[in-house]
């Protein structure tokens, strides 16, 4: 118990880094899934296969390798370029590359998620849009996004709660997150059970927080449809 | 001018890496500290050198790649030394020499010279202990685990006979433990400079042998001049260095 | 207004138009008849390039549409200029196409709002003011999904016509409809052309193309069979074709 | 470079891995999916206890993280003595069995929510036809809802499977020697920065170029009844 | 065969159907009238219990349906008698709903051969027979998003035909259709009652209500506002809505 209490607080510093990295990566993956759904969409040819090409090539890679790749591939690459121009390299933060990286990776999942949503819109409310001449971006936001949220939220939902777990892979890039932080105290106090069932109250506190949230935008996208009892 | 230029490079903190999970090595405290025998010889060794020092905390994972994108200056968490290694990272002489052994309940019996080890199951981690058992008893059922917590903790469970590890991780650390009750050294301590290398040692990238020659100097000055004996002696009750 | 030159519309290898033209100028009427499949509907869609035809050229609103032959039809040069055009043309879709995450109001007034960039007050004002014109401002906050189907096609064309367009593309608009609102809706067509609106209706009630329409197309198979000033056309049909459809039509 | 050179004498241990890292992902997926599907069923209908009880269930398994999970599973369990005497030990010592569990349940729980979904998403009239033609709840199930819905949750299905991939790598810490895994311990054997990642990595996208092009087939087949509009 | 008694339907708050009776026999055309809104809709789907009634009582091919009052309206207590009872019902939907994942003739031969265990042989064979009726024999390939209106709709009545039902509930079946083919469906219509079948049939065709009906209900707001054999009725409608809806029908 003692043990318990003395080491909680860099439990908890860690499940901050985890929150912190979840809400920002979730945000720009996404950003980047909406832009690659619309392209993988694309009239453009060569737009589309760069798109499946990103998300075959990022799915495809295990998270784990993929950030240390970005991480430190990108690295050495600036070390490089700054090797040859004689300059101090710069020092890629570890906590924005968390971001950055988990933030690809996910994009590239939920770019299939939503392009899987698109696909499930009644095509005639789209149509009914464009006939009205809606610009791209305001068909977008005001026909196609809300009933792609919709559609889309179970897969979302789903990618949200892994991404949170995902982000005690940033331990590879230096940065202790909860999941981390309960591994190696657990090892160094030799309790390991202790600790990780602590992390398990953590991440359900959390993602039971973020699941009210999720449950309330469902209630909310699911205006005006009638489901069917099967 | 050169002289400003290296001045500057000496004013520089040294930071090293570590696992900080390798108890009585590298731990943690619960205030965050990073502590252990490598600690206070990196500390120690410092002190000599006249420079400031850091430690990070890294998961091994990432170790070397954070070393080779010079987020950090060195590795300072027991690695073990060996030819295949060397060909990738430069390495301190020794800091310590550590034996391995096998551990396993009070009343276990191993037949030891056979290949098979009399059938019994055995693990190790990856690297040179698993590469030792795998050399030595090439007929035994040898089980691979991430970490030495996870062997243990299966020694504990009855899934594996034996464990095959560091002699002073098991000494220092499981045999003292609450878990480690009712179980014991077997066998011999073993010494191998084929698997199990030279001993452990500071890694650093190819190009630091300023850095390397420093540090080495700093042990041999710390062994004579009584330095290394008062840590030694604050972990173990023999001397680990040989 | 509108003039659609030769109009071909092929679904793979299904030839669904085979080079239709109309005009239509302010105050027109034009109905368009002709057997279920005929191409009515993929005709409209031709008109505010919804489907992009095969070949053929428009010119609506004065302006020549930039089309240009692509590897599967046409394909529009100026992404603006159609978005302009299809502004000024209303649409009602034969199966309504309503927003279902959307209200009625919100529906009607998403055009106003989001297109022409009205004020919310103002576009709301008006879009009441269209629901009640159909009959359907009680139902102003009920969502699609709960509506009966008449109910929904007087949706659609509110919300066509709150956008107030040069011209309407209706696509079957009374299909839906008692005999009473038939005849409301008519009127509001009648009225929307007396104002100078050109009205381009799909229809199957002949009654309609007969009373309202200043002029009729028949179409048959993707081609126009027939068309002219309703009462030649509808008192001594020439073509085979028409003249079967006209009187198989009477029950 | 040097990592190849010493590759070949390392083919066994990343072939180990590979095959482990298939038979893992082809039997939970199929048992995640085979015991999703009725689970997911239940969910839909509301039923008084079950409903709530899956849902708690699944959020359990979904809050938190696998690694956690099979942690406690394979090493938590086997600290009880009472659970080592029990009948079940055979079963649970084995890393296989547990990893099968781990991977099964957490695995389900997501597919529960991506079929809930999808069941939703059909459209309410497709289902009245079938009720009004006089279909069981059973008939119209199999007829309508479920084809309709399992092809417009083929995406969502291709990125659980992913995952479970990606998840498979967990292997390693309970003793079964995954992909992944292999690709750490030939790092560590030479201390090599990436290399062992990097011929994993490259199986893993081997792996998953060949579920894209299972499904882009599928796909291509399924869905050819809906139309899409362009943006 | 069918015998339904003061049915009631409330959706929250809202009454949609205020006690309505209706008897149809054998042979029998009813035909439902009444402005859009009124609840035409509702009541059809009353009578297979797609939406349970808040109070009432049905009687089905002989058989009273054990209708039970529950928390929200009644429940059926015997869920085995009302999958009977819907197979002997046919429906036709005002919104087709056809299931999108089925071409045409699968969406046929569904019924026939899951509901009613038909080889698939011969499921085939009636449906390519009913296909060809509706005129839809060349589009059985096609899935229901690729569809004009009318052959969605001539889709969906050949499904309900082809499960050969007792009674047939049409709910504005002609709506999509040209006039031609509305002749046709009618015809096909009388054809089905003159074996013996019952037709309901919601419509706005007046010509229909009145040539074809052996009785037409008129409906207004949820109530049975008048109700007769066509000729009176539309000869002499007494009631002052029916009046007002007959002369504005006339365009
Ligand atoms: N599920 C529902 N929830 C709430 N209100 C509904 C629902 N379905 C129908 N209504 C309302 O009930 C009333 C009757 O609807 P119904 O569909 O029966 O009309 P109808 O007579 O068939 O009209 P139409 O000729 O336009 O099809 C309408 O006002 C409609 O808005
Ligand atoms: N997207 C499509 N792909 C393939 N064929 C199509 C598509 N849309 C329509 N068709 C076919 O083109 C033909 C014309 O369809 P259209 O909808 O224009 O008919 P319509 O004249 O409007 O008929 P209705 O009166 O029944 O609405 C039909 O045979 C239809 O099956
Ligand atoms: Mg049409
Ligand atoms: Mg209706």
């Amino acid at each position: 118990m003692k043990v318990l209490t003395d080491f909680l607080p860099i439990v908890l510093h860690g499940m901050l880094v985890t929150v912190a990295l979840s809400l920002g990566a979730m945000v720009l993956a996404t950003a980047i899934g909406l832009g690659g759904a619309w392209a993988r969409l694309a009239g453009n040819r060569a737009v589309r296969l760069a798109a499946l090409a990103y998300t075959v090539l990022v799915r495809g890679m295990p998270p784990l390798v993929l950030m240390l790749l970005l991480y430190f591939g990108g690295q050495t690459a600036i070390n490089a370029t700054a090797d040859a121009l004689r300059l101090e390299p710069l020092r890629i933060e570890p906590f924005t590359a968390g971001i950055v990286s988990i933030g690809v990776i996910f994009g590239a999942y939920l770019t299939e998620t939503f392009r899987g949503a698109y696909l499930s819109i009644p095509q005639g409310e789209i149509e009914a849009g464009i006939a009205v001449g809606m610009p791209p971006l305001t068909l977008a936001r005001v026909v196609v996004l809300p009933p792609l949220m919709r559609l889309a939220l179970p897969g979302y939902w789903n990618i949200w709660l892994t991404l949170v777990k995902s982000c005690a892979l940033v331990s590879v890039i230096g940065l202790q997150d909860a999941v981390y932080a309960a591994l190696s105290i657990g090892r160094s106090t030799r309790e390991p059970f202790t600790f990780m069932l602590v992390v398990m109250v953590l991440y359900l506190a959390y993602t039971g927080l973020a699941d009210l949230a999720f449950r309330a935008l469902g209630r909310r996208l699911a205006r005006g449809t009638r489901t069917a009892g099967v | 001018g050169p002289v400003a230029a290296q001045d500057k490079t000496q004013d520089k903190t040294i930071v090293f890496a570590t696992e900080a999970a390798y108890p009585p090595f590298n731990l943690l405290t619960s205030d965050g500290k990073i502590v252990g025998f490598d600690v206070d010889i990196a500390m120690a060794a410092c002190e000599k050198m006249k420079r400031t020092c850091a430690f990070v905390q890294q998961d091994w994972d990432g170790i070397v790649a954070g070393l080779q994108t010079r987020r950090y200056d060195a590795i300072f968490s027991s690695m073990g030394i060996t030819e295949e290694r060397k060909k990738q990272l430069l390495f301190t002489d020794p800091y310590y020499r550590p034996s391995a052994a096998f551990v396993g309940t009070s009343d276990v019996k191993v037949d030891f010279k056979d290949p098979a080890l009399g059938g019994a199951t055995v693990g190790a981690v990856p690297g040179i202990y698993e590469c030792y058992v795998k050399k030595a008893y090439p007929k035994a059922k040898l089980t691979v685990y991430p970490n030495s917590d996870a062997l243990y903790l299966d020694l504990t469970s009855g899934r594996i006979d034996l464990a095959f590890n560091g002699m002073v991780a098991i000494t220092n650390s499981f045999l003292k433990s609450d878990d480690g009750k009712g179980f014991a050294l077997v066998g011999e301590p073993v010494r191998d400079a084929g698997c199990l290398g030279e001993g452990a040692g500071v890694a650093m990238r190819k190009d630091d042998v300023a850095l390397k020659e420093a540090l080495d100097k700093a042990f041999k000055d710390m062994r004579a001049d009584g330095t290394y004996k008062a840590i030694n002696d604050k972990y173990f009750t023999f001397d680990i260095y040989e | 207004m509108i003039a659609a030159q030769r109009i071909c519309k092929d679904f793979g290898s299904l030839s669904v138009l085979r080079g239709i033209s109309l005009e239509a100028a302010n105050h027109d009427v034009i109905s368009i008849i002709g057997a279920s499949g005929s191409g009515k509907s993929t005709f409209l869609r031709c008109l505010n390039l919804l489907e992009m035809p095969t070949s053929g050229s428009l010119r609506i609103g004065g302006e020549d549409l930039d089309l240009r032959p692509g590897p599967q039809g046409l394909v529009a040069g100026d992404r603006k200029q159609v978005r302009r055009i299809r502004a000024m043309l209303g649409m009602v879709f034969q199966g309504f196409n309503l927003w279902s995450h959307m209200n009625v109001l919100d529906n009607v007034m998403a055009g106003p709002v989001h297109v022409q960039g009205r004020s919310k007050a103002e576009a709301r004002e008006s879009a009441e003011h269209y629901l009640q014109r159909v009959g359907l401002y009680e139902k102003r906050d009920a969502y699609p999904a709960f509506m009966s189907g008449g109910q929904q096609q007087r949706a659609a064309i509110a919300r066509a016509l709150a956008m107030e367009p040069a011209a309407v593309l209706f696509d079957e608009p009374t299909s839906a409809l008692d005999p009473e609102l038939v005849g409301e809706v008519l009127k509001v067509i009648r009225g929307l052309a007396e104002e100078g609106r050109t009205m381009i209706v799909v229809t199957h009630e002949m009654a309609f193309a007969r009373d309202v329409s200043s002029k009729v197309l028949f179409l048959h198979k993707g081609e126009v069979e027939e068309a002219g000033p309703p009462g030649e056309l509808f008192r001594a049909p020439r073509s085979e074709r028409l003249k079967a459809f006209l009187t198989r039509a009477a029950v | 470079m040097y990592a190849f050179q010493v590759l070949s004498d390392h083919i066994p241990l990343f072939l180990t891995g590979l095959g482990n890292t298939l038979l893992l992902l082809v039997l939970s997926a199929v048992l995640a999916f085979a015991l999703a599907l009725p689970l997911a069923l239940v969910v839909t209908r509301k039923v008084r206890v079950a409903t709530p009880l899956i849902e708690a269930v699944s959020y359990m398994f979904r809050g938190t993280p696998l690694i956690v999970q099979v942690y406690l599973l394979y090493y938590g369990l086997a600290q009880f003595a009472f659970i080592r005497g029990s009948l079940l030990w055979p079963w649970l010592r084995e890393a296989w069995t547990c990893l099968l569990i781990a991977f099964t349940l957490g695995s389900c729980a997501y597919l529960i929510q991506i079929l809930r979904g999808a069941i939703e998403a059909v459209p309410h009239g497709e289902v009245e036809a079938a009720r009004a033609i006089g279909m069981s709840p059973f008939q119209t199930l199999r007829i309508v809802v479920l084809p309709n819905a399992l092809r417009r949750s083929l995406p969502s299905l291709e990125n659980e499977t992913i995952f479970l991939l990606h998840a498979t790598a967990i292997a390693s810490l309970v003793t079964v020697i995954d992909l992944l895994g292999a690709g750490r311990n030939f790092n560590t054997i030479y201390y090599f920065t990436y290399e062992g990642f990097a011929i994993a990595g490259l199986l893993y996208l081997a792996i998953v170029g060949f579920l894209r092009l299972t499904f882009a087939l599928l796909e291509k087949k399924l869905l050819v009844h809906l139309r899409r509009a362009g943006i």
